[in-house]
């Protein structure tokens, strides 16, 4: 009853094109936003910070960046670690090899080296496609792991092949503590995602949304394929560069190239397409759903164990952990093969006619 | 959805989200809280299980002997599966319970790496008893971190050492070819500047041959090794790649006494499938070996085992991981144990504390004797600025069904050329991190 | 000379063996259009059951002979991938028709967990051995041609052609019945093939049976090399690159590709890994792929992409 | 009609796609043994629905079959698998043909064989009965079918359908995206696998005109119901027909500026 657009008219094309046309929905953004930015870091403790928020957000913003390649210019990719480690990388060598180079400045250069790597493997995708591109990707994946174990010029010759930062501070603004981690990341990712749900709104999205659903005949009504391919693959990977970059500089500090790994890709590409392809919100969501189920199982299972009177050991724990992650990721696609954004849609389609059904 | 489910997927939820929240210090707390994080799955569980149940083990031993001076252990497993983030995910979750964490032992030198920029901020001490990053043993810099009982550098010079000794000398190095196969992650990198070095300094020649994880894979390397013909190789793995490492030798003939495995390369799941094909294979021992006749051994299966309170299989106790996994164990224990001498007995220790303790531990031979690990390691003297302590390395053979001293020698690393790389490369990461080190004068607050 | 020949055979050999991976991800691909992620833990799976069988059945039966002990084990982790591939049917593909190929590729993933979850709580988290009395050490032969003779690995060699009977049985299998043509009938179009009477749970179930059944004797070679681990999955990786080089589509593309792909990781590592620092294989594998979609983007056999408006 | 000789009865089915979306709100009709039947109606009026709720396709599309009851010889089909359904003689031809693009063409009749059980001599009659119906298709028998015509397939479709020797076909949409003079080819084959050979045929058509000329009878639906039905005669003649679906009126063809904006639905409903 509540939910409904019933006495709110659209006077100007402005209105009608607003992001959340629907007021409640503008206040629900509002409020969520201010429980983001106000609430949580006064009610929250270190631990969700660090080990669920954090990544949380950080892993948001790479989702979004998968998104905008694999949802809305539909080029399957399981490449996106590699676009992060390349984000983290790169601005780790600008952070320490130019004196003085503020963080921000650093950490999205590093998202622009990653565009500019991502344009380079886009290439392949003018010619091949589908699946046989998602596995191709695979081969910026392999390199990059390799370029940065093997070149020590990247590493600045840490005889490990591990790096690290530390003191970051922007405008003297010290991100040290888990709240002010926790702010950084969130500004990004809501500047980012307002960022690119205005960019699939305007025309270049509509050209990657008709690469993505036909690209032959996108490219007979005129879409440059070579731009809107290319483009698509730029501002994908300078998403999740930054994020990388984020990762490396502000959850882990100190990372080896194994923290992007393939599994990460997969990671990543699971996001989208649990949370639904081709909507911002989806990538939040999937985001949220791989980041916490496998903590909250792990820490969930032993309680339940503990309920019945049994003892989980920790391998079972995390066996138990894999079966039902796996079961739900099957059981969710089943539900809801475009993900839980389209399941929220549904929800929402039904609360606009509740109490009727149809 | 009706009533019902909404109600039980509403308490479900709520369970779930509680269980997130981790249950706050309480204000004092009454046990000195041991996290462990463990890896039991995935591809290096096989490693993995028996290090972590050797370390519960000797908790649960203490316990039973009494506690540290009458103070009881708890401890609590997380998985971490060998991955950084995990790891880092449970050291977040694990740190804070039950009054503080004592140390942090990651079995992992990539999560070393991670918790090296986290622990200074939580003051608790990290123990990589024969692992971690090499140079942590210089304790000005790094304060927390303690590569007890050996670091990789020593690992690598004792190595050299062992094949000069096998080629009658040093001279002898000259012109030869020795072949590093390695895990290709910090862990396999650490000890490349330490050969290179060597390989300056006594005219040998280093091979580098990284193999990628998880190790399975290593045809090309061998094929390689079988065209340059090394005089031997250094096998620097983990997990499965060991194994790998070892049939692989075996299918391109190369034999297998020329080779030699870092201590992590050394234990029973590494050799125990390929059997006879990897008989004379032989590896380093981080001071012990596979030690059933150990008193320690013997209590344990006594007072833990036979009262049905053991972790793992009774077979698996004594072996050479689950031994190094106890004595990483009894380390953590005998910092709380000297911390306590000093602040307090009976009292739990914080994390500073026990980092005090580990400073200024010293096992002697006695000490030793009467903990039950006479013939299982040295006298161990750690200080301030040294946090490895002495380094105690001896050379272990398969004979196709169980690990054996071949020679009953010691040895130890070249500390006047370690000693400066050390200083260099901690100098470095202070730099780097605009860090100041400890002077001596500070250490004896 | 001698070195290259070497090489190039190791290399022959370890693309027999990745083309065996390859087959697994080619069959379900061509029947139901699904690209199964799930490969390397059917493999491992399989490997898993078949070691661990063969390890308890002496125990419980009083067994002494190894042959007759790897045979019941054989023939009972074949029954469970059957009991597998029902599931798989029953659970999730049955609820999954006519979605699209990304949502397919997270299901199998899915399915890669609970696979993965399930094998190793049920069998085991260690290294166990698979003897299936493969002869472990080197021969070396033509002595007299090259210095140190030609290194042959006698295992490889025999793991080699049991692949290569596997695939023929295969081609055969898919070319001369009506099963075969429906179940490429099947990968174009599930609706329609089920509009005419084509029943998908059973064709899934028989294709995923029989992948499930190259996925065993992938993992029974691959164990009885390496050992049984829980790193077999990773095998899947590997035999990516071959499917893609040789087709999603083609039985012989599996076989050329792992061929192709076998021989250019081994050339590579071995000849240009040391110039530029080496562990180079598996992306050289990758990018060797890649090369080779730029000329053909449907892979060297694979069907052609068919592009009408 | 007389019930004895019904072969189809469906009875107010209702459909639902996902869950929230309506698409039938009670659809009856029946179709007599050896007749032509078709639904009439514009693009959304439900036609495809119906087809996929007899054939038991619905489920891939994620609908199903809320209400009423499918009655195929007075035996509920709701629940049987189209394979099952395929069995008892009733089979679809979808609705924008779907051929198997990588199949050659006499590959694709050969896969509508896979039900039966009467063994390689009466396939391969069935084969040659297909050929002689559509002599087109025996040209192009090596071709892959995706680089065929729109009509070949169209034939090839129906072909691969009559390979399995039903006795009825649900044929959605045949005339869609295909030149006249190929629509009435079309037509004038069913009318005569439907004369010769004794097999029943639903069709779904937008097409009304070609629709009325071959069916015996006709059911027309808006919105979801059935708003008309009668004999095709009688509906080709029906004012309302002509001027919604015929374009025509009493008046003869009116010029597009007099052509009613609005829809009459009282009388429809009436």
């Amino acid at each position: 009853m509540l939910y409904r657009e019933n006495g709110q008219f659209k006077t100007t094309y402005a209105a009608d094109q607003q992001i959340f046309p629907i007021a409640q929905d503008r206040w629900t953004i509002l409020g969520i936003l201010l429980i983001a930015f106000i609430a949580i870091p006064l009610l929250v403790d270190e631990y969700l910070f660090r080990a669920i928020l954090i990544p949380f957000l950080i892993l948001s913003l790479a989702a979004i960046g998968v998104n905008i390649l694999v949802g809305y210019c539909g080029q399957i990719t399981l490449g996106a670690g590699a676009f992060m480690a390349v984000g983290a990388y790169a601005a780790y060598n600008f952070h320490i090899r130019i004196e003085g180079l503020p963080l921000l400045v650093s950490i999205l250069l590093g998202g622009l080296t990653s565009a500019l790597v991502g344009i380079v493997f886009g290439i392949p995708s003018l010619r091949v496609r589908g699946l046989y591109l998602a596995v191709a990707t695979l081969a910026a994946q392999f390199f990059t792991d390799w370029v940065f174990l093997r070149i020590p010029w990247f590493t600045d010759n840490s005889s490990s092949g591990s790096v690290s930062v530390s003191n970051l501070q922007v405008m003297g603004w010290q991100i040290d503590n888990p709240v002010s981690k926790y702010l950084f990341c969130l500004i990004f990712l809501t500047i980012f995602a307002l960022l690119a749900k205005n960019m699939t709104r305007c025309a270049i999205g509509r050209q990657w949304m008709a690469i993505r659903d036909m690209d032959v005949a996108a490219e007979v009504i005129g879409i440059r394929p070579l731009f809107a391919k290319l483009s698509a693959f730029a501002v994908s990977s300078f998403f999740v560069g930054t994020a990388g970059a984020l990762w490396g500089f502000i959850h882990l500090a100190s990372w080896e190239p194994a923290a992007f790994s393939v599994d990460r890709s997969f990671q990543l590409l699971f996001m989208v397409i649990i949370g639904g392809l081709g909507t911002i919100m989806g990538s939040l969501f999937g985001a949220a759903f791989i980041v916490v189920l496998p903590i909250v199982l792990n820490q969930f299972l032993p309680a339940l164990g503990g309920v019945f009177g049994i003892k989980i050991s920790t391998a079972g724990v995390s066996h138990a952990e894999l079966i039902i992650f796996g079961g739900l990721i099957v059981f969710f696609l089943i539900k809801e093969p475009h993900g839980i954004a389209r399941l929220w849609s549904t929800g929402k389609e039904k609360l606009r006619l509740w109490p009727f059904p149809h | 959805m009706n009533i019902r489910k909404l109600a039980l997927s509403a308490s479900l939820c709520t369970l779930a989200l509680t269980s997130l929240a981790p249950t706050q210090a309480s204000a004092a707390a009454k046990d000195q809280y041991f996290p462990v994080l463990v890896y039991r799955t995935g591809a290096y569980a096989a490693n993995g299980a028996p290090w972590a149940n050797g370390y519960i083990d000797y908790l649960k031993l203490v316990n039973a002997r009494g506690g540290i001076n009458g103070v009881k252990i708890i401890f609590e497993e997380c998985e971490t599966g060998y991955a950084t983030d995990r790891g880092v995910e449970c050291y977040e979750r694990l740190k804070g319970k039950n009054g503080g964490a004592t140390v942090f032992q990651p079995l992992s030198t990539g999560v070393t790496f991670a918790l090296t920029e986290k622990a200074p901020v939580d003051k608790i001490p990290l123990i990589t008893a024969g692992y971690g990053r090499s140079e942590s043993q210089n304790g000005a810099v790094f304060t927390w971190n303690f590569p007890l009982l050996g670091t990789y550098w020593v690992g690598a010079d004792v190595a050299i050492q062992y094949f000069a000794k096998k080629l009658g000398g040093v001279a002898n190095l000259k012109g030869k070819k020795i072949a590093l196969v390695y895990h290709d992650s910090p862990y396999g990198k650490e000890p490349i500047p330490v050969l290179e070095e060597l390989g300056k300094k006594y005219g040998f020649d280093v091979q580098l041959l990284p193999v990628a994880h998880p190790g399975v894979e290593q045809k090309a390397t061998w094929l390689q090794i079988r065209q340059h013909r090394p005089d031997y190789v250094l096998l620097w793995g983990w997990g499965v790649m060991n194994s790998t490492a070892l049939r692989e030798a075996q299918s391109t003939g190369y034999p297998r006494d020329k080779m030699m495995g870092i201590w992590w390369a050394g234990a029973e799941p590494d050799v125990k499938d390929v059997a006879e094909g990897a008989k004379g294979y032989s590896a380093l021992a981080l001071q012990h070996g596979a030690e059933p006749d150990a008193k320690v051994v013997k209590d344990i299966l006594s007072m833990v085992y036979a009262k049905g309170q053991g972790t793992g299989s009774k077979e698996e106790v004594g072996q050479v991981l689950y031994m190094r996994g106890l004595l990483s164990s009894m380390l953590g224990v005998e910092g709380v144990r000297k911390a306590q001498e000093r602040f307090g007995k009976g009292k739990v220790m914080t994390g500073e504390q026990v980092r005090w303790g580990l400073e200024n531990l010293n096992l002697d031979q006695k000490t030793l004797d009467a903990m039950g690990f006479a013939g299982v390691m040295r006298p161990v003297q750690t200080s301030c600025l040294d946090h490895m302590g002495s380094s105690w390395v001896r050379i272990e053979t398969w004979n196709g069904n169980k690990w054996e001293f071949s020679t009953p020698d010691w040895y130890q690393a070249d500390e006047k050329f370690l000693r400066p790389m050390v200083m260099l490369a901690s100098g470095k990461y202070a730099e780097e991190k605009k860090l100041k080190p400890r002077t001596p004068e500070e250490c004896k607050l | 000379m001698g070195f290259f020949l070497e090489t190039l055979i190791g290399g022959l050999m370890a693309g027999m063996l990745y083309s065996l991976v390859a087959l697994g991800f080619v069959l379900i691909y061509k029947a139901s259009g699904v690209f199964n992620f799930a490969q390397g833990s059917m493999v491992l799976f399989a490997a898993l059951a078949m070691a661990r069988f063969a390890e308890w059945l002496p125990h419980w039966l009083g067994l002494d002979s190894l042959w007759l002990a790897n045979t019941i084990a054989f023939v009972i982790a074949g029954a469970l991938m059957f009991v597998v591939a029902w599931l798989i049917e029953r659970l999730v593909l049955r609820y999954l028709v006519n979605q699209e190929g990304a949502t397919l590729l997270m299901a199998t993933l899915g399915i890669a967990y609970v696979l993965e979850g399930i094998g190793t709580s049920l069998f085991g988290n260690n290294i166990y051995s698979i003897d299936v009395g493969m002869p472990k050490e080197p021969v070396f032969i033509l002595d007299g041609l090259f210095e140190g003779g030609l290194l042959i690995n006698k295992e490889d060699f025999i793991a080699a052609l049991i692949a290569a009977l596997l695939v023929g049985l295969l081609a055969l299998f898919f070319q001369k019945t009506t099963t075969g043509r429906a179940l490429r009938a099947v990968a174009d179009d599930h609706q329609a093939a089920q509009s005419i009477g084509i029943p998908l749970n059973r064709i899934w179930v028989i294709i995923w049976f029989v992948a499930g059944l190259v996925a065993l004797v992938a993992g029974v070679i691959w164990g009885s090399k390496l050992g049984v681990q829980f790193s077999l999955v990773t095998v899947a990786l590997r035999g990516l690159p071959v499917v893609i080089l040789g087709g999603l589509t083609s039985i012989p593309g599996a076989i050329i590709g792992g061929l192709i792909i076998g021989v250019g990781e081994k050339l590579s590592e071995v000849y240009l890994g040391p110039m530029i620092g080496g562990g180079i294989e598996i992306w050289f594998a990758y990018q060797l792929a890649l090369v080779f979609l730029l000329f053909r983007p449907q892979g060297l056999f694979g069907e052609k992409i068919i592009d009408r408006v | 009609m007389s019930t004895a000789n019904i072969l189809l009865k469906v009875n107010s089915i209702e459909v639902i796609y996902n869950h929230v979306i309506l698409v039938l709100k009670g659809v009856s009709f029946s179709v007599p043994e050896g007749g032509i039947v078709a639904l009439l109606g514009g693009n959304g009026a439900g036609k495809t629905t119906t087809l996929r709720a007899v054939s038991n396709l619905l489920r891939g599309e994620r609908g199903e079959v809320t209400k009423g009851t499918i009655e195929l010889r007075d035996e509920r089909i709701e629940a049987l698998t189209p394979a099952q359904l395929v069995k008892r003689g009733v089979i679809q031809v979808m609705e924008g043909r779907h051929c198997f693009a990588h199949l050659s063409i006499e590959e694709n009749l050969l896969t509508g064989t896979y039900t039966r059980t009467d063994g390689k001599a009466a396939i391969a009659e069935t084969l040659d009965k297909v050929y002689t119906y559509f002599p087109r298709l025996k040209t192009r028998r090596t071709s892959q079918a995706a680089y065929t015509s729109g009509g070949e397939q169209q034939m090839c479709a129906i072909g691969r359908a009559l390979m399995a020797n039903p006795r009825m076909v649900l044929l959605d949409e045949p005339s869609m995206g295909l030149a006249p003079q190929i629509v009435d080819e079309v037509f004038t084959i069913v009318k005569d696998l439907n004369q010769n050979e004794g097999v029943t045929f639903l069709l779904a058509e937008q097409n009304t005109n070609m629709a009325l000329r071959y069916a015996d009878f006709g059911y027309i639906l808006e919105n979801g119901r059935v708003v008309m039905e009668g004999a095709a005669a009688e509906l080709a003649n029906n004012e309302d027909v002509k001027e919604f679906y015929l374009g025509l009126s009493s008046a003869g063809r009116k010029s597009f500026r007099d052509v009613k904006h609005y829809r009459r639905r009282k009388r429809w409903l009436s």
